[in-house]
Order: structure tokens, then C-alpha cells, then sequence
């Protein structure tokens, strides 16, 4: 072990550690440490002030350990890393205690707060001792994009990349491209034809010779990592076909939810009530009538189908407002003695130009009618004495009144599902779903289209309700994030995988099964195993699992952590 | 003074580790007797970690990862879920008494989850009283 | 060297004697060690009267082979005398080297120990109470007998040991190695384990190892096995992945599952819980009542996987009340 | 029991006035913005709402319509341009019509036409009926004296019992205004003592309009009471004295001084509402119904042909004044018997009433509320 000279930063946070925590006695604590050459505190560590005190540190005082007794090492483990490789210290000697979301944040007793964050400060200086520096390594980027999902996002990604000059596969389950956009008639709000953005799209798409287009297929395995994927696709379930893929991009829609389920609106049993679907469908055949070919006197349109309600699912569709002010807009054009009433909890007119058209709407003397979250409006056959089909009895929650509302046809703003087989594709892109079935993003703010699993994304629909403009959007991005990739051709893996040490293996063989990412390989002639560094995702699983301790998880030894337990129960 | 019972935690990157990192930003207060360690998955949990923990005086261990089917790694929580029972066996024949050492399934999304199961489980190891692991092997030494 | 003979000693502490006769395994080579050797002290073979050795001078002996564990107050006061000695004292065998079969005493408490020798036990007379004692008064005399301790020692908890050669016991041929490296003088740095290998018995042992998925675990007399086939992958306890080789894998090629008793390999902190920990990630179950069904054929798994080595584990008896 | 909405009652209302209704989302900022407006009687927002949703039932038993004199603060609020002042105004026309028994009133306001045509028939009749009585009973000549074409005291009887037939009628509509109001409330029990303690409300507010005065702006209060107070003068004075009216060419001040000044009042006050009604400064003058202004041309006239018979008959033009009080009389009586009953002018009935009844009212529901406190019907039932 070189003679230990390490950088102890206790970090104030502003008030958000110091506000609990006495960062003076911690710092001081940390000066007594074996090892420690200079421990000082600062105010905010991860500023650009805060980083350069490292680096001046370093060169001056020749560190080869830094500690920073700060945030959580998920926030800010990169940017002191980077403030260590920029001092020309390797990244990897520089370890994190985290005083703050796991210590100040969450423990009100200063003392013990204090006396906590000097024990993992102690920890954080003897596992850093066991630090080793380690070396990244890089690997090609094959330029091929899969694409799962032939609809508007899967299309509008495979477009992108293809311009840019590279080549695409997308695998679309379906026998045709389009994807949900191809079961609607007119979009909100500016009522252009939803056909025509598709039927685009896919013009595009058939004349681009970068792209090849897979009808019928799907994804049956995806092995390798990003940048060296190959996909096993089965078309008609016949032989697999293997593909070389740099990046996959998910874009594998919604499914609508089963009107079917909410029994108070009796859709299946009253003939007249409809779903937004089977209304496009009626809308696309130009002639909007009963099932029993009359011209509605009275329609209704109700929102929050299967959305925003315990029972169901909570979160909001975001599409079925302006489509509701749509299909009134419509059904006052096509039946100007037709009275239209809209049942909505609110009204969500969030998007561009959708609060005039939301007036708009209102000036075509459509009857808005606002009914309470978690009530169920019951709809049931008027009587024969009623001038109408079906009436709608509701608490009324602007007027406070117990209403029943006329109705000839009515029609349910069905919210968006996640599909059945989403558990399937996750699994496939090893990617994961939030409870509602949503695929998760890396993060919901800066990160919204990549995932947690280096070159999978999701764009679209697939990772939560959203409209076209936003599904577009998404697309682009994602497009634009795998173009920069392969622009910049290499791919760098971190430093920290695992590694088989060779005169310790015994080939036994108990690791090989253990790794889902099957990158230990068993070399028969040698009798070792032997991982391969690109593959590995550092879960650390065949480490610990290793009967003769023969494979070392670089930054994560039982040394280091052997010095951690030590630390945090002196 | 009274007892404070010592907890080392052993929490996976991913899922368990946000979980306690979110229950920080959401200010959720929860007993400081617990002492996180970040490994990347449940996976690398070694039972001989959670010995060494014991040995050097810990009173209790929780050893935390994603909920089966949510591993980052997709299946590394199945081995933790494979050497948790047997070495619950082992430290039953060590004379431990099993409430010291949980496995617990915690979530990125639920901050509250992660501190209510540190707040139950110092609140057993209050009850259990101190383990006497550390002063037995240092008491050892000396009455022959 | 030549002209002066090596002076040797072998002692037993807590032993069964086993590593005693594989000495003489050794077969004519003991004829050679006799020829370059004086042995000093060999209470199995000789009349070898303590105050001889406490009459050498420090250091006067060149290697003293202690096998057998530390039980008694005895074995701790011959183990110092040696060490004191002796240039080179060697832990021989699995005893001295990890606690061996008798540190599995240090699952029960003394009294248990007492009651069931001398109390609750077939060959007793019934309602017997006598049970040794430090000092017994007997017609004016006091008869003093070693104390016995409340749990079983290594040898390195009591002395500095310099080296360790592993086995129950060690096999004879490595046994001559060690010999003649001392006598060459070609010894590894001090503190490490000599007369095995570096890795574990799968790097010798022939059978052929393809997928280790276990469904169930099977006691040995339970089912037919292939002699080609690993046994870890046939349901057979075997850790030998986990432990030295060196013995020639005498166990596995016998059919048996390896038991251990060379111990772990380099960098393993606890025998027991480095094998728990393999042996419990191939289990091929994902549910978990499945999982502890697997785990219930695996009777009393603290003594299969401390069988040579519980006074060596991290916790090194039982605890609790 | 639910509610049935009438989709249908919106479209109707446009006949009445009302414009753009449908536009209101309901931000409450009239509600707010509104001096009278108050947690029981809360407007414009409520009535808004249940004309939205055709509830008839609710807004026929509402008093909220009448308590709100136009000032027009509410529609420059709105922010999506609904016109809730307008559409109160329509309500009342809408209420006045449903007021009336006979269903003319609902006619005159659906079509104006239809009462254009009336005025000009019943004026054609008067005009006929006046001069067949005038030739035969007097000098065409002759306008005042013993054989005065129309003589005075004919005049008088004619006129009490026109105003006999018309207070019976808007006595009607008043009881019915009542009985749809609180009578036929069966919630809430209104002791005879509360109407009692509460009557003197009446006259006050019909002499002062008290409440339009708490409106921001203070001259529309001012020049409508000054145009109500010259009308009651000049109405006294024709139900009381036509006799000294149309006595000799000097000029009785005693009399003939009220006359003018309620003249001069009538022609200020109609000649500010027409240039505020053809300018359309203010927000509450910006949407006239025709009703209005068939009411104010009417009113105009009906002033301009008595004065100039009064100036005639002064300037010795007996014949001349004749001809302008056959015309003169040929206005008033269609403008008294249509509008007073069935248009525009009964506000004057209702609107005091109006007052009178919402104090009532709020006084039973205290008592109510003392009694046993129910949960307030204002709040929306819980979810």
C-alpha cells in the first residue's frame, strides 16, 4: 500500500447538513483518521469553488484518496470523480459518505445525526485506503437501430436515424404500419387528418433505403450490450433471423382500456354506448348514427373512462379532453339540431391553441357538465315516455344539483393502458415497469427518454400517456441521442466490472449460470472461466457466489467492503 | 445510556438505496441506528458480510433489494432471495436469534417503505437487547 | 546443515492421532527424516519426558509439528513451551490449523459436554455426579489434571504459528514435501498454508462439470451416482469448490462429497459462509417456499460447513443465551 | 329525484336576449365582482348555471334575476365574453313572461312583431273609439269648456278604470310571482308576522331604489329615479287632476309646475337612456332587446304628444291640441295596457317586490336555521 495520503471534504450543503449536522466536529473526526493528510469543510462541495479545492488538494498536497462527505453518491459520485480525473488522480480513489438524503435529511437528533455522519465518514476513509485505481475500456458501436413498434414514434425515430444515414429495423407486430394513429379519424385541435400524418410517415418510410421494415415480427431475444446487441427476430413466428444492433429504440404504443369494465355505464349491454374508438371508426365512415341507424337527437360524451379513479388506473390520459371537445365540435357540424352535453371532471386544455379551442367548443352550445372524482354516473334506458334513448343520472358538482341527462348516444373517452405483453418487451430489453405498467425512464425530468439500461428507449406512449406533438417530440429526441452516439463511434464501459483472477479459478463452472447477462464464458482447453469486460454490468452476483474467491469485483472487493463494515461499527 | 442497538444495512443501488435516498428528499424521519453500505445489486451480498457485521458488534442486519421481477440486473435479487433462508439457518445454530438479520424488498418509488421497516427493526433490536457476539469473542480471549 | 541433525518434535494437543500415523504413512521416508533428524519429542512414539524440552535452550529446536486443537490448559502450556523452543512451530493438520472435528464442541456449553460424558450417558452408573475437576484432595494428597476449557482453540489463537499445513489428515506425500522444503530451507513467506495448492479441488478432481443447477440436495446413500459426473451437480454436498486441494482428491474420487477439511482457499475470510453462499446462489427455484423446501434435504448445514473449521469462522461458537 | 336538464331552454332564451351562455366556464368572477351578489343570493354565476342546464323549475322559483340592476361590471369581467349581465336581463324578461297568465307577454317577447302589431291596433282602435266619443259628446273645436271635444271628466273616468283593469292584472302576475317564489316553497314555512315586519320594504324601495344606488356608478341610479319619479308625478297628475290639466289657457302653477318638471324629467331621462342605448358606452346598454326600445319610443312619444298638446292648447290652438291628444291618447293607452302587464314596464311591480320577498325570505331561512340548523342547501351535496 503506498503511503495513504487522503483528502477528507465535509460538505455543508448550504443548511441542508449543516442545519443537523456539527460538519466542524466531523471534519475535525476525520483529521484523526489513519491515512488522513488534510480534511477541511466547505459550503457547497459539488460548486465549482468546492471542486477546484480538490484538485488545488491534490496537486499541491500530492492526495492519492478523496473523500467527500457530502449528497448521495447517486447525485454527485461523477462530478467529484471528474474533479479527481481532472487533477490527474484516477476517478476510482475517490469514494462518497452520504451525510445528507441518508443522514441530515432524515434524522432530527443532531448528536446522533453527527455521530452517524462521523461513522460513515470513517467508513468512507478505510474503504477508500482499499481503493484501487482501475481503467475503463471501450468498444465499438455497431451504426444499426432496432425500432419495436411500427406506429407514429416508431416510424418518426426510423425516419430520423435513416436521414441521418444509418441503417434501421423495425419489427412491428401488426401486418401493417401505423400503429394506433391509423384507428383515428381527425386529431385535436386543429382538426387535420390523422390519416394523412400516418399515411406520410409510412411513404417515407417504404422509400428510405436505410430502413427495413419486419411486418409480422417480433423480438424473441436480445443478448450483448450497447453498441454490440444482437437481436433473435422471428417473422410469423417462423426461423429467426440475428441481427447486429448498436441501440433499440421501444416505441410499442398503449392499448385503450376495456370500456366493459365500468359496469355503472353498462357499455356491452346498452347498445348506444359507445367508445372513442368505435365513434373514430363511425366518424371515418363519414355518417355518425344510433346502432339502429337513426340520427342522435341528444349524444353525450363522458371523460375519465378508466382514468383519474381509484379503482382503475390514476393518472390522466392527457388525450381524451381535446378529443371530447373534438367529437362535439364534430357532432355539431354533421348534426347542427343535435345537443351535445360533455360530462367532465376537469377540463384539461393544456396543450398549444387548446384553450381557444376549448372556448371554441363552448360556442357551438355544447352543455358542459362537470361531475365529481370518484362519483360513477349511471346510464340506463329512458323510459317510454322520454323523448330520448338513455338518461345519465349525475351529481352535478357546479350547480349541486342531482341531474339526469338525455342521451341518444354516448360515447366513453376510453384512457390509455399499458398492453398486455409490455411485461414481455421489458423483460426482453431488460428495461422495468412502474406500477401502472409504464416503462420507467432514467429519469422523469432530465432523463425522459433513455432508460436505466445503456442504449434501450423508450419513446411514445409506451412510457406514459401523451399526444402526438409529445410522442413526435420524444421520437426526435431519441433519434438524436442514438445519432451522437454513433457519431462519436466508440462507446466507453466504466472501469467497474468484474474480473476472474486466474491462478485462484479452479473451473469449477458455479459462476457461469449466475450471470444474466452470460458474460462469463468457460474456456474448456484452460479449464477457467473468464468474464468479458464489456458485457459485465457490475451487479457483483458471481463475486460473492465464487466458492474459492477467485473473482474480484473491481470497486466493489470484499476488502473494501470488509473495510466499510470495520468503519461504520467502531 | 440507555441501549442504542447498532443496524447495518445493506442496501442494492438500484431500487433499495433511491428507496432511502427518496426518503431523505421527502424528509421522512426515520431512527439514525442504521448504517448504510451501497453494494451495486443484493446479489453481492456475501452472507460472510453480514458474520463479519455480528463479529465487529453490529446488533442487527438489513439486507435490502428490488422487489422480485424489478433487479436492475433482473435477477439478481433471486439469489439473495436462495442464500437468505440458509444462512437464517446457519445463525440459527449459531445461537443468533433470527429477528437480528431481515431480508426486506424495497422499492425505488416508496421512501416511507424503507424507513418504516428501519423503524420496526430497531425498534425489535431494542427489544431483542444488545447481540453479545463482539464482547463474547473479546471476553474469550481472556477467561480460558 | 549436514553435520548437525535436525532436532524435531511432534506433539499432540486435542487429538485423535490420525496426523501422528500419517507421518508414518510417510512409509521409509521416515527412515530418511530419522537419518538427518533427532526427535526430541514424540509423545505417540516415544517416552518423551516434558522437562527434557523445558531443559533446551530457546530456539535449540528446528521444527516442532503441533497437531491437535487447543482444548486444555495442557495443550495451551505445551503449544507455548514449544513455540518457545522452536525456530519453526508448524499447525499440522486440521485441527491445530482450523479446530478440526473437536471444534465442533464449540456448538455445545461445557456443562452440556460434562453431562452427557460423565452423567447422562449408557456406560454410567446411574445418578454419577463425579466430573474431573482442576484439583481433586485425595487421602492428603492434591491430584491436579488440566483445566478443561469452555470451547476449542486453534493453535494460532493461543501462539504465533508460522506455518500451516491443512488436512485430516494431511496427506502423507505432502507431508514429505514440507519436510524436505524445511530441510532445504525452501519455505514460503511466513503465515501461509503449506503442503496444498493454491486453488480448489475442482482444478484436480476429473469429473466432468457442465450446468450447475440443483434442484434438490440427496445424502450420499440416496442415489446412484455417475462417477463421471460432478456430484455438486448430482444433488451431492461437495465442497469442494470451496476448499484447498492437495489431498489428491481422495474424497470425491471415492464417491463422496469433498467435506472440507483442507479448508478454504487464498483471500476466503469464512469457510462456511463463502460455501453457503455458492452453494445456496445454484439452487434452480425462484419461489421462495420452493426455495426452503430445496434447503430443508440439507440437515444441519452448520456442521457440513464447519465440519474442520468452526473455531476458525468469523463467529466461532455458538452464542446467545 | 333527479333533475331532467333541458338542453332546449338555451336556445329558447336567445329569443329573450340572452347571447353566448354557453361560453361561461364558471371562474366565478361575476359572482365576485358583483355588489349585490351574497352567499345566499349569489349571481350572476348561479342563475348562469341552471340556465345552462335548462333546470326552468330552479330559475322560475329564483328571486336572484331582480336583484341585479345591470351595471354591467360582471360582463366586462368575464373572461370569455358570456354576458351575464345580458343574460339576467334576458331572465327577467324570460321570468316576466312566465309571470303573466295569459301568455302574452311570453308572445311580445318571442316576436316583436306581434307587439308592434298590437300597439298599432289597440292605438287605431283608441284613436277611433276617442274620436266617435269626442264627435259625438263634444266640439272637435273645442278643447276644454263645457263641450270640449274630450272632456276632462270622461278622461278621468276612462282613465280609473284602465288602471283598474291593469293593477287587477299585474296584481295577478305579482301573486303568481309570489306563489312561484315562496309559496310554493313547502321547505320553508314563512310566518305571516315575518311578511308583516318586512312590508315597509316595499314602498322604500320603489320610491328609492336604494340598491341600484350601491352600484358603482351612481347616474344611472340617479336619472332612472328621476325618470320614475317624473313619471309617478305626471301619473298623479293625469289620474288626479286631468281636469285642471285641461283647464283654461293660463297656467295654474300649482298643478302645471309639477307637469312640467315631470315633463322636463320624463324628456331628460328618455332622451339619456336612447342616446346611451345608440352610443353603447356602458356594458349594460350594449345589448337592447327590442322590448326596450319599443318601451322607451313609446314613453318618448307618449311625453312629446302630451306636452305638445299642453303647448298647444296654451298657444290658443284648440283644434291643433285635439288632434294631438287623440294621439297623444292613442299611444298611452297601448303603452299602459301592453306594456305595464306584459312588457318591459311590470319590472316596476316586480322588481320592489322583488326586494321585499328576497328579505323575507332570508329572515325564514335565519329563523329556519336558528331553529335547526340543516345543512345549508348553497353547498353542493358532499361527494
Amino acid at each position: 500500500m503506498d503511503d495513504l495520503k487522503i483528502g477528507v471534504y465535509v460538505c455543508n450543503c448550504g443548511t441542508n447538513i449543516a442545519h443537523v449536522i456539527d460538519a466542524e466536529s466531523v471534519r475535525a473526526y476525520a483529521a484523526t483518521l489513519p491515512g488522513v493528510k488534510i480534511a477541511r469543510s466547505y459550503r457547497y462541495m459539488c460548486s465549482n469553488p468546492g471542486q477546484e479545492m480538490i484538485v488545488e488538494d491534490i496537486r499541491s498536497q500530492g492526495l492519492n484518496r478523496v473523500v467527500v462527505a457530502a449528497c448521495s453518491p447517486r447525485m454527485h459520485e461523477k462530478t467529484f470523480r471528474n474533479a479527481c480525473r481532472s487533477a490527474g488522480l484516477n476517478p476510482y480513489l475517490c469514494d462518497m459518505a452520504n451525510i445528507r438524503e441518508q443522514c441530515s435529511w432524515v434524522h432530527s437528533d443532531s448528536v446522533a445525526a453527527t455521530e452517524k455522519a462521523m461513522a460513515l465518514t470513517r467508513a468512507a476513509v478505510l474503504r477508500v485506503a482499499c481503493q484501487e485505481p482501475l481503467a475503463g475500456l471501450t468498444a465499438e458501436m455497431c451504426p444499426t437501430t432496432l425500432v419495436l413498434g411500427g406506429g407514429i414514434a416508431g416510424l418518426t425515430a426510423a425516419l430520423e436515424l435513416a436521414e441521418g444515414g444509418f441503417p434501421v429495423v423495425i419489427v412491428e407486430r401488426a401486418d401493417k404500419l401505423g400503429g394506433n394513429l391509423t384507428r383515428v379519424d381527425l386529431t385535436a385541435p386543429h382538426f387535420d387528418s390523422a390519416r394523412d400524418l400516418v399515411r406520410e410517415r409510412i411513404a417515407h418510410v417504404r422509400s428510405n433505403p436505410n430502413i427495413t421494415v419486419m411486418l409480422h415480427s417480433e423480438l424473441r431475444r436480445l443478448s450483448g450490450f450497447v453498441g454490440n446487441f444482437t437481436g433473435e427476430i422471428t417473422t410469423n413466428g417462423g426461423k429467426p433471423t440475428h441481427v447486429k444492433l448498436g441501440n433499440v429504440v421501444v416505441a410499442t404504443g398503449y392499448k385503450e382500456f376495456d370500456a366493459g369494465r365500468v359496469t355503472h355505464f353498462g357499455y356491452g349491454k346498452l347498445p348506444n354506448v359507445i367508445t372513442s374508438f368505435d365513434f373514430e371508426r363511425m366518424l371515418r365512415a363519414g355518417r355518425i348514427e344510433t346502432r339502429d341507424g337513426r340520427l342522435p337527437q341528444y349524444a353525450a360524451i363522458i371523460h375519465c373512462v378508466g382514468s383519474r379513479s381509484e379503482e382503475f388506473h390514476g393518472y390522466c390520459s392527457r388525450v381524451c379532453c381535446m378529443t371530447a371537445l373534438k367529437y362535439a365540435n364534430e357532432l355539431k357540424s354533421a348534426i347542427p339540431t343535435c345537443y351535445v352535453s360533455d360530462l367532465y371532471i376537469d377540463m384539461h386544455a393544456f396543450g398549444k391553441g387548446c384553450e381557444d379551442f376549448y372556448k371554441r367548443s363552448s360556442e357551438v352550445k355544447t352543455m358542459f357538465l362537470m361531475y365529481g372524482k370518484g362519483d360513477h354516473p349511471v346510464i340506463r334506458r329512458a323510459g317510454s315516455g322520454d323523448d330520448c334513448d338513455m338518461l345519465i343520472e349525475v351529481e352535478e358538482r357546479l350547480s349541486g344539483e342531482h341531474i339526469e341527462i338525455p342521451a341518444d348516444l354516448v360515447i366513453l373517452l376510453v384512457g390509455m393502458e399499458a398492453r398486455k405483453d409490455a411485461t414481455d418487451v421489458a423483460r426482453l430489453v431488460n428495461i422495468s415497469q412502474d406500477k401502472s405498467g409504464w416503462f420507467i425512464e432514467s429519469h422523469p425530468k432530465l432523463d425522459p427518454v433513455a432508460t436505466t439500461t445503456d442504449g434501450v428507449y423508450i419513446v411514445g406512449t409506451c412510457a406514459s400517456p401523451k399526444d402526438i406533438p409529445d410522442t413526435v417530440a420524444q421520437a426526435r429526441a431519441a433519434a438524436a441521442r442514438i445519432l451522437a452516439k454513433i457519431a462519436k463511434g466508440k462507446i466507453e464501459i466504466d472501469g467497474v466490472f468484474a474480473e476472474v483472477r486466474e491462478e485462484q479459478c479452479s473451473g469449477c463452472r458455479m459462476c457461469n449460470e449466475l450471470c444474466p447477462y452470460s458474460a462469463i464464458e468457460f474456456d474448456a482447453d484452460k479449464r477457467r472461466s473468464h468474464v468479458i469486460p464489456a458485457a459485465c454490468k457490475a451487479c457483483g452476483a458471481c463475486v460473492a457466489a465464487c466458492p474459492s474467491a477467485a473473482i474480484k469485483g473491481r470497486h466493489f472487493t470484499d476488502t473494501q467492503i470488509f473495510a466499510q463494515i470495520e468503519g461504520v461499527l467502531l | 445510556m440507555s441501549y442504542e442497538p447498532k443496524l447495518v444495512g445493506f442496501l442494492c443501488n438500484w431500487c433499495s438505496y433511491t428507496g432511502a435516498d427518496l426518503a431523505g428528499t421527502s424528509r421522512i424521519q426515520y431512527p439514525p441506528n442504521i448504517r448504510i453500505i451501497r453494494v451495486m445489486c443484493s446479489a453481492r451480498i456475501d452472507p460472510s458480510f453480514v458474520l463479519q457485521s455480528l463479529g465487529k458488534g453490529a446488533d442487527g442486519v438489513l439486507i435490502c433489494g428490488c422487489h422480485p421481477g424489478d433487479c436492475h440486473y433482473s435477477e439478481g435479487n433471486y439469489k439473495a432471495m436462495r442464500r437468505y433462508p440458509l444462512l437464517k439457518r446457519l445463525l440459527d445454530a449459531y445461537g443468533i436469534e433470527p429477528e437480528r438479520v431481515r431480508l426486506a424488498w424495497v422499492s425505488a418509488s416508496v421512501g416511507q417503505r424503507f424507513a418504516d421497516v428501519v423503524a420496526d427493526m430497531t425498534e425489535r433490536l431494542r427489544a431483542l437487547g444488545p447481540c453479545r457476539v463482539k464482547t463474547a469473542l473479546q471476553t474469550d480471549q481472556i477467561e480460558r | 546443515m549436514a553435520t548437525k541433525k535436525l532436532q524435531v518434535a511432534l506433539y499432540w494437543g486435542a487429538a485423535c492421532g490420525g496426523c501422528d500415523v500419517a507421518v508414518l504413512d510417510t512409509n521409509e521416508f521416515i527412515l530418511t527424516v530419522a537419518e538427518v533428524a533427532d526427535i526430541r519429542l514424540w509423545p505417540i512414539a516415544a517416552d518423551g519426558k516434558y522437562k527434557d524440552i523445558e531443559a533446551l535452550a530457546d530456539g535449540e529446536l528446528d521444527l516442532s509439528l503441533y497437531n491437535g486443537a487447543v482444548r486444555n490448559s495442557e495443550n495451551e502450556h505445551i503449544a507455548k513451551l514449544l513455540r518457545k523452543k522452536s525456530k519453526l512451530l508448524v499447525a499440522f493438520g486440521s485441527c491445530a490449523h482450523m479446530g478440526g472435528i473437536p471444534g465442533l464442541a464449540n456448538l455445545v456449553s461445557k456443562e452440556d459436554i460434562f453431562a452427557t460424558a460423565y452423567m447422562a450417558n449408557a456406560s454410567i452408573e446411574p445418578g454419577n455426579k463425579v466430573v474431573p475437576r482442576p484439583t481433586t484432595q485425595i487421602n492428603g494428597h492434591t491430584l491436579e489434571i488440566p483445566t478443561f476449557y469452555r470451547r476449542v482453540y486453534r493453535l494460532s489463537d493461543v501462539v504465533d504459528v508460522d506455518y500451516f499445513v491443512p488436512g485430516c489428515p494431511p496427506e502423507p506425500s505432502q507431508i514429505k514435501n514440507v519436510l524436505l522444503a524445511v530441510v532445504k530451507g525452501e519455505l514460503p513467506p511466513k503465515k501461509s498454508v503449506v503442503g496444498a495448492s493454491e486453488r480448489t479441488l475442482c482444478d484436480d478432481c476429473t469429473r466432468k462439470k457442465t450446468e450447475k443447477k440443483v434442484k434438490r440436495f440427496y445424502r450420499p446413500w440416496e442415489i446412484i451416482q455417475d462417477s463421471e459426473r460432478c456430484l455438486l451437480e448430482q444433488g451431492i454436498v461437495c465442497m469442494g469448490p470451496a476448499t484447498r486441494s492437495g489431498c489428491g482428491v481422495r474424497c470425491p474420487n471415492s464417491n463422496q462429497g469433498c467435506r472440507g477439511c483442507y479448508g478454504p482457499g487464498p483471500g476466503v475470510v469464512d469457510h462456511g459462509a463463502k460455501f453457503l453462499s455458492a452453494l445456496s446462489s445454484i439452487i434452480d427455484s425462484k419461489d421462495p417456499k420452493e426455495i426452503d423446501a430445496i434447503l430443508g434435504t440439507l440437515p444441519d448445514f452448520v456442521s457440513i460447513a464447519y465440519r474442520f473449521g468452526l473455531p476458525a469462522s468469523i463467529l466461532q461458537r455458538r452464542h446467545g443465551a | 329525484m333527479p333533475t331532467r336538464v333541458n338542453p332546449k331552454l338555451v336556445t329558447e332564451l336567445e329569443r329573450y336576449g340572452a347571447e353566448d351562455v354557453q361560453k361561461c366556464y364558471h371562474c366565478g368572477n361575476c359572482s365576485a365582482v358583483c355588489v349585490h351578489s351574497d352567499a345566499l343570493y349569489s349571481f350572476p354565476r348561479k342563475s348562469m348555471r341552471l340556465l345552462q342546464m335548462g333546470l326552468e323549475r330552479r330559475i322560475l322559483t329564483s328571486l336572484d334575476p331582480w336583484l341585479c340592476y345591470y351595471c354591467g361590471q360582471c360582463s366586462t369581467q368575464c373572461p370569455r365574453g358570456a354576458e351575464p349581465g345580458a343574460t339576467m336581463m334576458s331572465l327577467r324578461r324570460w321570468l316576466t313572461g312566465r309571470y303573466d297568465f295569459t301568455g302574452i307577454s311570453r308572445l311580445f317577447y318571442r316576436s316583436w312583431k306581434a307587439e308592434l302589431l298590437a300597439i298599432v291596433l289597440l292605438g287605431l282602435a283608441t284613436a277611433a273609439g276617442f274620436l266617435a266619443w269626442g264627435f259625438a259628446h263634444g266640439d272637435f273645436a273645442a278643447y276644454d269648456g263645457p263641450n270640449a271635444f274630450l272632456s276632462s271628466s270622461d278622461i278621468h273616468i276612462f282613465d280609473w278604470a284602465m288602471a283598474a283593469v291593469l293593477t287587477a292584472l299585474l296584481l295577478i302576475n305579482t301573486i303568481r310571482m309570489w306563489w312561484f317564489t315562496l309559496g310554493s316553497d313547502k321547505q320553508l314555512r314563512v310566518p305571516l308576522r315575518t311578511y308583516l315586519r318586512k312590508l315597509l320594504l316595499l314602498p322604500t324601495h320603489f320610491f328609492s331604489q336604494r340598491r341600484y344606488a350601491l352600484c358603482e356608478k351612481k347616474r344611472p341610479w340617479v336619472i332612472h329615479l328621476a325618470l320614475m319619479l317624473s313619471y309617478m308625478t305626471m301619473m298623479v297628475l293625469v289620474m288626479g287632476f286631468v281636469r285642471l290639466l285641461q283647464s283654461g289657457p293660463e297656467i295654474e302653477w300649482a298643478v302645471h309646475g309639477f307637469g312640467y318638471a315631470a315633463s322636463f324629467g320624463l324628456l331628460v331621462g328618455i332622451a339619456w337612456f336612447v342616446r346611451a342605448r345608440i352610443k353603447q358606452a356602458e356594458p349594460h346598454v350594449q345589448h337592447s332587446h327590442e322590448s326596450d326600445w319599443i318601451f322607451l319610443v313609446l314613453l318618448l312619444l307618449v311625453t312629446a304628444t302630451g306636452v305638445t298638446q299642453h303647448i298647444l292648447h296654451r298657444a290658443g290652438e284648440p283644434l291643433a291640441a285635439n288632434v294631438t291628444y287623440v294621439v297623444h291618447l292613442s299611444l298611452v293607452v297601448p303603452m299602459l295596457v301592453l306594456e305595464v302587464p306584459f312588457s318591459k314596464w311590470s319590472h316596476m311591480a316586480y322588481r320592489p317586490l322583488a326586494m321585499y320577498l328576497s328579505e323575507v325570505r332570508r329572515e325564514a331561512i335565519a329563523r329556519r336555521e336558528a331553529a335547526a340548523p340543516a345543512k345549508a342547501n348553497l353547498v353542493p351535496r358532499a361527494a
